[in-house]
């Protein structure tokens, strides 16, 4: 029975796996595989515009009503020239005051900061949220035929999350809502202009929204009926896809509005709009932000389900709650740390193509003014990772036979401090000029050295890595292993482990040596190395567990309560890096409303100073998490009734089997 | 934030610790409720006290600004602290034996994280980082050369500069002047090699005499002709345009110029901006290469004595815009009509290089025209239309025997006009008519 | 105490080691050939020559190298074989060692950098033998004219362990009498007459070395800028050295037959005395600029004569050496401030005469008032009424305008943001450079003027009435001391700074040394700085302490109660 | 308990002694591979793991966590070198201590064993210790009060950006660079072949070398008194200004940029500089107005040859050149 559950618990990693490889597959191949993909439709597109022009130039000789063509600022032919379309917008407007409303209270763009981060963060549950319920659901219908108690379980589960999702739903119209008037009453002048170029995705938008929520209800509404039959079930868990995907494409939509404001394309110098749509949509942060989007949603999820159940655990009054709310807070933790793992490659990738878009807004957010955010970024990573590795470690103490391996954490926590502290040292060091003085340059002689990139994907990947042992040891804790090549087994995986922290920390000290444009190439194999770990360990160390005896079962429900408090820090730090991250990508556009196009000329043109910032940023993470409680609290209304109602059920219904691990 | 700004922050902490003094609230009352033996109404009211005082204190949050709602708040967690000694006096006197619940803990715990994370932010050293000034480059330490030229080139072209289109400034020159060698419109002089030709140009016999002489006041700008220098003869063009006219461009037998006074409505350049043109004119030719600058450089107190008279000096990145509610008089004036048109009762407009405007009598002979090939039928429609799209029938100049030059009134006046100002304007111009006497 | 004894013995070990090192020099003290050029190394010397000395040493070596016409002093010309830091007799030329311990630890106080620390071992070397060969003059492989004594110093005769700094020896504590007897061969041997009557370089104005170029005595109040004292500039042993040997090219003789070794240590001594002991930054080899002048909160009036001992300041930096005396009122202390030439705007000025200044300030709220005082070494001061010496404090003009850390641009500040200069201009009264040295000094005209600066083309003199004065200045035996003072605040609020109490102030310097035909941005300047106007020590400083500890006390309690409680429910089985 | 105080009195001891014993011998001026302060750390832990198995002390973990702490603190304070400013002393600090927390925490059941003398101490269990602590907290309480109400000053920290991101053209000279584009003119082969060759020597033979040969004659009539001689940034004025010029040899600097950047860094000089990088206070000279532009280009091709670092450049341009070759 167990090793059943296991192997379909299992499943999730992988599913994880596989899906986080295709999201990835864009970003490791793209330039071979982009840069052609662009040729063709570029090659298309030039072959059209040749034959317009064509056209125009007869039609200029017959006097025609001549057509204006102009540059896109951004898409460019095979050959480097810029791409050009028909005019068919009007320009840029130079606002002025007028083009700006304001309260005296506090400046206009934060109040649309503020609107905007709110209405994101519900976007975010609301898109995270049945991407779990799809996952939990599809894991419970394939546990049916083993395990019927475990897979109801989820089931339920699933079912409660949508409740909560669907209350979160029609709070993330309002606030949506709340938003556009925000934009339209602040910002008029800048509205309209948007409002031209991206017309017909609005439409879109709304019809979407439309489709989303016709979904949504005959999911949630529809669940009951629909679990009766095996078939209708299937459909059922189809409809979470459907739903998923619909959710994706609308936040794929919003995304092209804020990676137009920042890397436009599609328009003129002037942002007069070239005709063609797409290229205002997909401009270049586009992918980019959408993947680092998704990701970071479901670790916000994970966060915001992690949370939750972390609440419900300590305020449980019976056994069996406290069983079920760790079992979840677990299941949880585990989705959201699957997510965590590959968001840093997909915030690289964006970085990569920020810089290629202008390197001066890389270097204003990694080395200007928007470098200490970073810093604070790197705090917040760092928390992540304590957190997690906190949590893991306290989860292993409830399992029998982890003290094997708990003697090691101390050093996993050693080698995490380390590569921390290199991973946190700042590139500009703020000093007082005697400390200057005495340090002889603003360079460190030692950690200076930790301050640049090479040293940093070291320690984050070391990082990384570290985790992902403590997991493979949490696998392992109550597993007495009996497959006959167990020796080899752990030899190898002590092998893949050394030799990638080998690889990792050659490569680092390596990258020191090289001019810095190689130095670049070498984040690649450091991070295959790190992906290696993941995959190969993982794999081996499952198929190690065939026919394995245990050591005893997880005691679900013993959670201590330092682990449970770090799984709130996961959740608040999620909530607050989230915020942080979503503040740099749109104040590196500082006195823009879209980049070298629409200047923002209201009296918030300012950056503001990183304590504001900060305070600005505390705000909306606990803004949203009352609200969060407000939406659990309404979802709990209705789930009282149906507690009430199960308790008339008489105790026939056996302990979940995951419960007695 | 500027100093005088809410903190959303603080105001949001005073909001939910007035929540947290409703929740201390009912957790009283619930558990006088649930036990015997307690006075309700004292530690009722008591706390219901502590609600009203914190309610006041978060109302009272809303007229403060930064810097005192931080000093404001530590009041205010001063009341707090005291509403927690007063709870545990409570649950002590009550022998209630009872743990906060796991909300309030939690919410402590995310309050700490959250303020810590905050407090971090502002431990690290601040620094803002204001927008660069409007239309060009940044200049840290005095004006060079360079950027005053830069300047003028602005005034001449505007801030922005397209390829292929004919971007026009504050000073509208490129509707009648060209710039580069071998173009011609026609209308006024090529300026190219200008900075070359003035110093010759003022030894010119012709320039000494023509059409009013050196020391003699020119009656349209009331100045004085005075050149000696190139720069001299550059401004004068600029301030007297009929001191001198180059041949083949002027009226009345090449002694009075079309071109409008520039330091007069509606251009009205302030003198710095004069010379930040001839500057411009100077150096255009060699590009990167100032030598040739005579003008001096503009110092603080100039431009901070010219500010006094001319507060907008940065008009000339703006686009010319008129929303209709200015009056006639004025609107046509900021569009620039009476640079070449000369319309009956608007005060200045006398220009020759476009029709005569006595569009009641006019336009019908236009619709009629044979040449004529617009959509307008009617005299509102046909000043309507020429207005927007120039191009749509050029009249015919009938003094030099020839048309007006097509595509010299600008095209872009549908950007410039509100709905409600072209309908007052067509409404006026479609009523001027030729002044009785000559009618 | 046992543990201080203990540290004293190891500090004792690196003087032992010393002493150690010098004993070969005792042995080889008879007559020797110069050590010959080692010709194998001279194609690797030539490399390491043409890639780094070549800049200013010049192809040649003629010390004609791009760079040389903009220093002071020169670099070394080798054609004629005179090198300054030596063991050998003077006039001799020096040990290969000599050689390449300047190679190593290059020249403080002039442009020559230590090339140790870039080049290996064997480089120097070998450069050091492409040099010799640079020498056209004479030969170092000439066994039959050229001979070289190797001198002896002896050793030093004191063990000196007074003031502690981590990783630097101070020398002091060696005993007064010594000092003493320093002074009078000081006397006995006329050193003032080049080196001024209290040892900073002040004697003569006219000296020339061997070729022509003008040159001036050492400051001994500065001896980090003794040439050949890197890495330990308080030890007495580089002046003892250079006293033997003289310095060759130089008008510096030696006084190997005049002076006996015994009294060549005790004059080290006395000259060693008179150099205040800083933080010596390794890098720089010059002392640690200190970036906070803090203002003393004075009660009453503040002193108006520079006499006056409430303006008395100990020469050693009080962080390392304790306070050999009271001071009356609170003890202040002058701040070093590095100067450096303008070299950045305008006319640029790349020979500054004067490299520090010495600021010290107090302040009265009863007077509202502050004082600054500038002291600086100077060597000789100008005569000439067009080029007057000056010095001046520069301050942000609008301070309520400013920023977070911004400021004025630091060279008489930017079109948007003015700077506030009040600048001393003056001459010394009867006055003239080759005076014999004056220990009464000498009284300064002064004229203030008051500048707004909006960059350096842009200076206008403030129309308003003067509002800082420089209350009391004297020059004497090379060293200026300008006294100023103003009220905090003044009635001109649009170009004066108003200066605020308890808060840090951007403030920097300027000097212009007339001799040197200063002027306008021709000068030495500094960086920014900070200042404060210290406040007094508060009262609250007297009940808040037992407050806080009184509330502390109370937290305990409450802890001790919580947990009892939390106990007793855990116990009860009423919590988990 | 006995073996307990054992182990906390060998920890202190350990500590006392080695600081004040050994400490001053391994801080050498010149270090060496053995004698140096971080084998002198390693052997404080060496002799502390040693004694404590050798006396079989076993040690609870609160005194472990206690001397975990502390020999982080030690570590950052005395044995980093040179000193590092107070900001990042507090934030690896503030990392240790969570190291610290991770390590006592990392079950209930190590929690609460660091729990346990704390709470007996509290309840009073432990009476002496709770007498001692409880009456000398307070006192460090108002000791602490006492000492932070004293006026104390020292300069404010001041946040610079090394590198600030550069505008996307500059005009020199009247002309206008993009800097995305703009390379050295000068650069005409590539450096690595001139290795060998000398200025002023080969200048006449090679066109590239009389380049390097012109970039140095400036660098040292007008850069050498702040970069100094050696590129270093210790010129002999380098001490007199903060920032502190920058060292050329340090990988951090012009080897990470490319020399357009630097085209834009020389020509404006500290007043071209944004807010972020404090313009006000730096000494570099708008070079445009004392040099050409072409002896700008020179001088960065010499600041390259000389300290043999290789300018940035980007991979699209790197890949063109591979695909020529």
């Amino acid at each position: 029975m167990l090793g059943n559950h296991r192997k379909q618990f299992w499943g999730l990693p992988w599913m994880f796996v596989f899906a986080i490889s295709v999201l990835l597959i864009p970003s490791l191949t793209d330039t071979a595989y982009g840069k052609e993909a662009f040729a063709e439709s570029v090659f298309a597109e030039e072959a059209f515009a040749k034959e317009v022009s064509a056209q125009e130039a007869e039609a200029a000789a017959e006097g025609e009503p001549e057509v204006e063509w102009s540059n896109d600022v951004f898409y460019k032919d095979w050959e480097g020239n810029p791409l050009k379309g028909i005019v068919s917008g009007y320009p840029a407007p130079e606002l002025e005051d007028s083009d700006y409303n304001t309260y005296s209270f506090a400046p206009s763009r934060i109040i649309i900061w503020i609107a905007n981060q709110q209405h994101l963060y519900f976007g975010s549950f609301v898109l995270a949220v049945p991407i779990f319920c799809m996952v939990i659901e599809f894991i419970g219908i394939r546990t049916r035929d083993s395990d019927p108690v475990l897979a109801s379980k989820y089931d339920k589960l699933a079912h409660d999350l949508m409740k909560i999702s669907l209350t979160a739903y029609s709070w993330t119209a309002i606030l949506g809502g709340i938003l556009l008037f925000t934009f339209i009453t602040l910002f008029p002048g800048f509205f309209k202009y948007m409002a031209g170029i991206f017309r017909p995705v609005m439409h879109v938008y709304a019809l979407m929204f439309l489709a989303e929520s016709g979904v949504l209800y005959v999911y949630y509404y529809g669940w009951d009926r629909m679990s009766q039959d095996p078939f209708m079930k299937w459909v059922h868990c189809s409809l979470s896809v459907l739903l998923n995907l619909i959710g994706t494409v609308l936040m794929y939509l919003a995304n092209s509005w804020a990676t137009f404001m920042q890397a436009p394309g599609g328009i003129d110098e002037q942002g007069r709009f070239l005709g063609n749509i797409w290229h205002v949509i997909h401009s270049t942060l586009w992918n980019p932000v959408g993947v680092h989007r998704i990701l970071g949603n479901i670790v916000f999820g994970g966060g915001i389900v992690g949370a939750y159940a972390a609440y419900h655990y300590l305020s449980a009054k019976t056994e069996e709650e406290k069983a079920h709310y760790d079992w979840v807070c677990y299941v949880a933790m585990f989705i959201a740390i699957f997510g965590l793992i590959p968001l840093p490659f997909a915030g690289y990738w964006l970085m990569k193509e920020v810089y290629a878009f202008r390197q001066q807004m890389g270097i204003t957010l990694m080395g200007g003014i928007m470098a200490w955010l970073f810093i604070i970024q790197a705090v917040m990573i760092g928390l992540l990772f304590f957190g997690a590795n906190s949590y893991l470690h306290n989860s292993m103490s409830r399992v029998a036979g982890a003290h094997r391996y708990m003697k090691y954490c101390k050093f996993m926590v050693l080698l995490l401090i380390v590569a921390f502290t290199m991973w946190m040292t700042p590139h500009t060091i703020v000093m007082t000029p005697a400390e200057l003085k005495a340090m002889g340059g603003a360079q460190h002689p030692i950690v200076g050295h930790f301050g640049v990139m090479s040293a940093k994907n070291t320690a984050v990947n070391l990082m990384i890595t570290c985790t992902i042992l403590c997991f493979l040891l949490y696998q392992k804790a109550n597993k007495k292993i009996t497959v006959p090549w167990q020796t080899l087994g752990n030899c190898c995986i002590a092998a893949i482990f050394f030799w990638a922290a080998v690889n990792i920390i050659f490569l680092g000290v390596y990258g020191y040596f090289l001019p810095a444009n190689q130095r670049v190439g070498l984040s690649v194999p450091q991070v295959s190395s790190t992906l290696t770990t993941l995959f190969a360990g993982t794999a081996i160390n499952i198929s190690m567990f065939k026919d394995s005896e245990s050591y005893g079962e997880i005691k679900w429900g013993t959670q201590s309560k330092v682990g449970t408090y770090a799984i709130f820090m996961l959740a608040i730090s999620f909530t607050w890096l989230m915020g942080l991250m979503g503040y740099i990508r749109s104040a590196v556009r500082l006195f823009w409303h879209v980049t070298e196009v629409v200047r923002d000329n209201s009296a918030d043109a300012y950056t503001l100073t990183i304590g504001e910032a900060g305070k600005i940023l505390t705000f909306n993470t606990l803004f949203v998490w009352v609200q969060f409680i407000i939406v659990f609290w309404v979802g709990s209304l209705t789930g009282k009734k149906a507690v009430e109602k199960k308790e008339a059920v008489p105790e026939g219904v056996p302990v979940p089997a995951q419960q007695q691990q | 934030m500027l100093p005088e700004q809410h903190d959303i922050l603080w105001t949001f902490m005073t909001i939910m610790l007035t929540v947290f003094t409703v929740i201390a609230f009912i957790n009283v009352i619930k558990h006088c409720r649930e036990q015997e033996g307690i006075n309700t109404k004292l530690w009722g009211s008591i706390f219901g006290g502590f609600v009203f005082i914190s309610f006041l204190c978060t109302r009272h949050m809303f007229t403060l600004v930064q810097g005192e709602q931080l000093i404001f708040i530590w009041t205010q967690v001063g009341v707090i602290f005291l509403l927690l000694l007063v709870w545990g006096i409570f649950f002590k006197s009550a022998q209630i034996e009872d743990q906060s619940p796991p909300l309030i803990r939690a919410a402590f715990f995310w309050l700490v994280v959250g303020l810590l994370l905050a407090g971090y932010t502002n431990w690290l050293p601040q620094q803002r980082s204001d927008p660069p000034p409007k239309g060009g480059a940044q200049i840290s330490g005095d004006i060079t050369m360079e950027d005053y030229a830069e300047m003028g080139r602005v005034i001449v072209f505007g801030a922005k500069q397209v390829a292929g289109q004919k971007a026009i400034g504050k000073g509208q020159c490129p509707l009648c002047h060209t710039f580069d060698p071998g173009d011609n419109i026609g209308r006024c002089p090529n300026l190219f090699g200008v900075e070359e030709r003035s110093h010759t140009r003022v030894q010119e016999e012709r320039y000494l005499n023509e059409p009013i002489k050196v020391g003699e006041t020119d009656p349209a700008s009331g100045i004085k002709k005075y050149a000696k220098t190139g720069e001299d003869y550059i401004r004068e063009s600029l301030e007297c345009p009929s001191c001198y006219v180059v041949k083949g461009y002027g009226k009345a037998g090449d002694t009075k110029s079309p071109m409008p006074v520039i330091v007069k409505p509606p251009i009205s350049l302030s003198p710095i901006e004069v010379n930040a043109v001839i500057a411009w004119l100077q150096s255009k030719d060699t590009p990167g290469d100032f030598s040739k600058v005579t003008v001096p450089l503009p110092s603080a107190e100039d431009s901070a004595a010219q500010a006094e008279e001319a507060p907008a000096e940065e008009e000339g990145d703006k686009p010319i815009f008129v929303t209709g509610t200015e009056d006639i008089q004025a609107m046509i004036n900021t569009l620039g009509c009476p640079l070449c048109h000369t319309i009956p009762g608007v005060e200045g407009a006398v220009g020759e290089l476009g029709p005569v405007l006595h569009e009641k009598t006019n336009a019908p002979n236009r619709i009629a025209d044979p040449r004529y090939e617009g959509k307008a039928t009617n005299t509102k429609e046909y000043v309507r239309e020429s207005i927007l799209d120039p191009g749509a029938y050029v009249v015919m100049n009938e003094a030099e025997g020839e048309l007006f030059p097509d595509g010299v009134m600008p095209q872009n006046f549908k950007n410039m006009l509100s709905v409600e100002a072209l309908d007052k304007l067509v409404d006026f111009i479609s009523n001027t008519e030729a002044p009785p006497e000559e009618g | 105490m046992k543990i201080n004894k203990k540290s004293i013995g190891l500090l004792m070990l690196p003087l032992i080691l010393l002493g150690v090192f010098f004993l070969p020099s005792t042995v080889f003290a008879a007559p020797q050939p110069p050590d010959g050029v080692k010709k194998d190394l001279l194609e690797k010397g030539k490399q390491v020559y043409f890639r780094r000395c070549v800049w200013c040493h010049g192809v040649e070596g003629g010390g004609d190298g791009p760079s040389a016409e903009r220093l002071f002093t020169r670099p070394r010309n080798f054609i004629q074989g005179t090198f300054k830091i030596r063991r050998t007799d003077s006039g001799e030329l020096p040990l290969e060692a000599d050689l390449i311990r300047t190679v190593k630890n290059g020249l403080p106080g002039s442009a020559m950098p230590p090339w140790g620390e870039v080049l290996s071992e064997d480089e120097v070397i070998a450069v050091v033998n492409f040099v010799k060969t640079l020498v056209q003059d004479r030969s170092f492989d000439d066994t039959e004219d050229e001979e070289v004594n190797v001198q002896e110093f002896g050793q030093m005769p004191w063990s000196v362990d007074q003031g502690q700094i981590p990783g630097q020896k101070l020398y002091l504590g060696i005993p007064q009498a010594d000092i003493d007897a320093g002074r009078e061969v000081f006397i006995k041997n006329k050193c003032f007459e080049c080196h001024g009557g209290e040892g900073r370089g002040d004697g003569n104005p006219t000296m020339k070395d061997d070729w022509g170029f003008p040159i001036v005595a050492a400051d001994w109040q500065q001896c980090w800028n003794f040439r050949g004292s890197r890495r330990d500039p308080y030890n007495p042993f580089n002046i003892v050295r250079t006293i033997s040997t003289g310095l060759n090219g130089t008008p510096m003789p030696n006084f190997k037959e005049q002076i006996t070794v015994e009294d060549r240590w005790k004059l080290a001594a006395f000259v060693n005395s008179l150099c205040p002991r800083k933080k010596i930054d390794k890098l720089t080899n010059k002392p640690v600029t200190d970036f906070l002048i803090s203002s003393l909160y004075t009660e009453g009036e503040v002193a108006r004569s520079v006499d006056d001992p409430m303006w008395d300041t100990p020469d050693h930096d009080p962080n390392w050496v304790t306070k050999p005396k009271d001071y009356p009122g609170t003890l202040n202390r002058k701040h070093y401030i590095a100067m450096g030439g303008q070299i950045t705007r305008g006319e640029r000025n790349f020979k500054p005469k004067v490299d520090n200044l010495w600021v010290s300030s107090r302040w009265s709220p009863d007077e509202k008032a502050v004082y600054y005082m500038v002291e600086y070494h100077n060597r000789f001061l100008s005569q000439d009424s067009e080029y007057k010496d000056a010095v001046a404090i520069q301050w942000p003009g609008k301070l309520q305008d400013l920023y977070g850390a911004e400021k004025p641009y630091f060279i008489f500040g930017d079109s948007k943001k003015p700077v506030d200069i009040w600048k001393a201009n003056f001459l010394a009264q009867d006055y003239s450079p080759t005076n014999p040295p004056n220990e009464k000094g000498y009284k300064l005209d002064v004229s203030v003027e008051e500048i707004v600066g909006h960059g350096y083309d842009a200076l206008t003199a403030k129309e308003t009435a003067p509002t800082v004065e420089v209350v009391d200045s004297i020059f004497k035996q090379g060293r200026v001391k300008i006294l100023f003072r103003r009220s905090l605040e003044t009635e001109n609020k649009e170009t004066d700074i108003q200066i605020p109490s308890e808060s840090f102030i951007p403030v920097s310097f300027m000097q212009w040394s007339g001799r040197n035909k200063e002027k306008n941005e021709t000068m030495a300047i500094s960086t920014w700085v900070y200042t404060i106007l210290e406040p007094p020590i508060p009262d609250s400083i007297y009940y808040m302490p037992p407050i806080m500890a009184l509330i502390f006390i109370g937290l305990e309690g409450w802890l001790v109660w919580m947990t009892k409680r939390t106990r007793k429910m855990y116990a009860e089985g009423k919590a988990k | 308990m006995n073996k307990t105080f054992i182990s906390f009195l060998v920890f202190v001891g350990t500590l006392v002694g080695f600081h004040m014993g050994v400490f001053p011998i391994f801080t050498p001026k010149e270090p060496t591979w053995v004698i140096n302060r971080y084998v002198y750390f390693l052997c404080i832990i060496a002799t502390l793991i040693i004694v404590n198995i050798v006396l079989r002390l076993k040690p609870p973990i609160s005194l472990n966590a206690l001397v975990v702490w502390s020999l982080g603190f030690y570590f950052y304070k005395f044995i980093l070198y040179p000193p590092i400013p107070w900001t990042l002393f507090i934030t690896y600090m503030m990392l240790w201590s969570i190291g610290t927390f991770l390590f006592i925490s990392q079950d209930e059941e190590t929690f609460r064993e660091f729990r346990k003398p704390i709470v007996k101490m509290i309840i009073g269990e432990y009476k002496l210790a709770r007498i001692v602590v409880f009456a000398a907290l307070p006192i460090l309480v108002g000791f602490g009060t006492y000492k932070a109400l004293i006026p104390k000053f020292q300069e404010p920290v001041e946040l610079r950006t090394v590198h600030p991101a550069p505008p996307a053209t500059t005009r020199v000279h009247g002309k206008t660079y993009t800097l995305e584009t703009q390379k050295n003119p000068y650069r005409i082969d590539e450096q690595d072949k001139y290795q060998k060759s000398f200025p002023f020597l080969d200048a006449d033979k090679q066109e590239y070398m009389k380049n390097v040969t012109e970039g140095g004659t400036v660098f040292f009539q007008n850069c050498h008194y702040c970069h100094g001689d050696q590129l270093n940034g210790l010129g002999m004025f380098s001490h007199v200004f903060n920032p502190t010029p920058a060292n050329f040899v340090d990988p951090g600097t012009i080897a990470m940029l490319r020399e357009s950047f630097l085209f834009w860094r020389v020509s404006k000089g500290g007043p071209g500089l944004p807010n972020e990088s404090t313009p006000w206070s730096s000494a570099m000279p708008p070079w445009e107005e004392h040099l050409t532009t072409e002896q700008i280009w020179k001088v960065i091709l010499f600041e390259y040859w000389y300290t043999g670092w290789h300018p940035r450049t980007f991979d699209d341009e790197s890949s063109i050149v591979g695909v020529k070759e």
